[in-house]
């Protein structure tokens, strides 16, 4: 049997569903069993982009989001795409503490927070057909185990 | 559906414990149900506890923030109370404790503010 | 906003995701905060719907599951579909005991458990094409609660 | 990846305690360990302890089921202990109680068996 494990979700872009993509997350790297830490950076990033799909990606408007997880060995692939909006300029975009919405008290911060949390990040965006986020992570612990 | 904080306003001071993560879907219930309390004008000072929270993401910032401009025109202040390493780290990354102060217990937050 | 909720998750065909997929149906009900048993229902019956496409669909070869959820007020729907081997005589399976598979050790009880903790089970399938699951539950908590 | 459970060979009892989820994945697992030292031939009675194991489904009763056909053979039973609500009822509808006891703690079961 292979060593990597897939799994794609689709979900509604709510807000409420923003806690069940983290979870999955979680779920999906338990068998890695990974620090309370790592748990806590992934699950973060994982927030900052679903959030992003709800409120920029759709501006709150019905849509459906895609989460791929893939673990190979201990390296764990997010990616995490909607098809709305888009984004016209990824540099400023990914500024820290830029935010196209501070009307909804958006703090900018959720790029960086990405970045911080993850090993690698890749934005790639079409405006007017969507953007997809790409994220990479080593799961050290389970590699020291190993 | 499940709360997603408890609200309770003392001595001109808001606390709101949190009962769920503090995430964007969290962040606009907090937000309503806050400004239409400090709406009523005798709020003071704010305290977030998180002793029920042990998750946060920039979506919190934002609601404290938020919150915190809020109260600061007036002279109050902003708090957090009970924070586990988790959400300390947020802050920490966010620097959101340039402008907020940290606690231990609501008591001692009270008691400081 | 609607008030259905809907997500399809796709995942390999391999044991260690049996605790997977009962994660996420709970993490996704979790928002009717059901009770202890409800919960212990959904994930039997999901577990044995999963555990099945894996030895006897799929018959411990590679292979994709899909499971989809869908939330409607306070119904619970579960579908969930392999592409493997399918079953030539429906009735016959669903028969308490009956097991295809005894050197395996398997119980013949996971239909009876799927009929027993949920509303309502459906089984679709067609030789050579694969084998559909559908389940449905109310989540009774919820319905009292509203 | 984490252990499915602890074995413990003591006065000819083989003691399962599962630490995690008693499915199919587990149960591979299981009948696997078990059998090797069922294999060694010291073995009589066998308990599963599900302290740290709130969840199991048909595949568990499969598991069970067959190390029981081991030992019935040499005059061995098998005993489940620290069973809660969830699982019990899982027992109760397979009718396995029929052939294996509950008792609460392994120390009862231990001194039943
Ligand atoms: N999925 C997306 N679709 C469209 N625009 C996005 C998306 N994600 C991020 N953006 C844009 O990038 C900006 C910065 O994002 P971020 O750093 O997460 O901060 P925030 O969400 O607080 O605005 C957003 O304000 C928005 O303009
Ligand atoms: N997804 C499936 N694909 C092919 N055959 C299946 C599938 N699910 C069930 N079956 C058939 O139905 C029988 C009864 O299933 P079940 O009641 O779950 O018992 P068990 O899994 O213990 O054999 C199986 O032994 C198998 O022959």
């Amino acid at each position: 049997m292979s060593e990597t494990n897939e799994i794609t979700l689709e979900f509604d872009s709510k807000s409420k569903n923003e806690s069940f993509a983290r979870m999955v997350v979680a779920a999906f790297v338990s068998s890695l069993d990974p620090t309370i830490e790592e748990i806590a950076d992934i699950k973060t990033a994982v927030s900052e982009a679903v959030t992003n799909c709800i409120i920029h990606g759709y501006e709150n408007e019905e849509g459906k989001i895609t989460l791929k997880c893939k673990l190979d060995k201990n390296k764990l692939f997010i990616e995490i795409m909607d098809k709305g909006k888009g984004i016209e300029n990824i540099k400023q975009a990914m500024e820290p503490l830029y935010t196209s919405k501070p009307e909804l008290e958006r703090s900018g911060m959720g790029f960086a927070f990405m970045e911080a949390f993850m090993d690698k990040l890749e934005v790639l965006s079409t405006p007017g057909a969507g953007t997809t986020i790409l994220m990479e992570k080593e799961i050290q612990s389970a590699a020291s185990k190993s | 559906e499940q709360s997603n904080a408890i609200f309770e306003v003392t001595d001109h001071c808001l606390i709101i414990k949190l009962t769920s993560e503090l995430d964007h879907h969290c962040a606009l219930k907090i937000r309503e149900k806050s400004d239409s309390l400090i709406a009523k004008g005798n709020i003071k000072n704010i305290i977030f506890d998180f002793k029920e929270a042990n998750f946060m993401d920039s979506s919190g910032i934002g609601v404290i923030m938020g919150r915190y401009k809020k109260v600061i025109f007036t002279g109050g202040k902003v708090a957090v109370t009970n924070v586990n390493e988790t959400v300390d780290r947020i802050f920490r990354i966010s620097g959101l404790y340039k402008i907020i102060e940290k606690y231990e217990t609501i008591k001692d937050a009270k008691k400081a503010l």
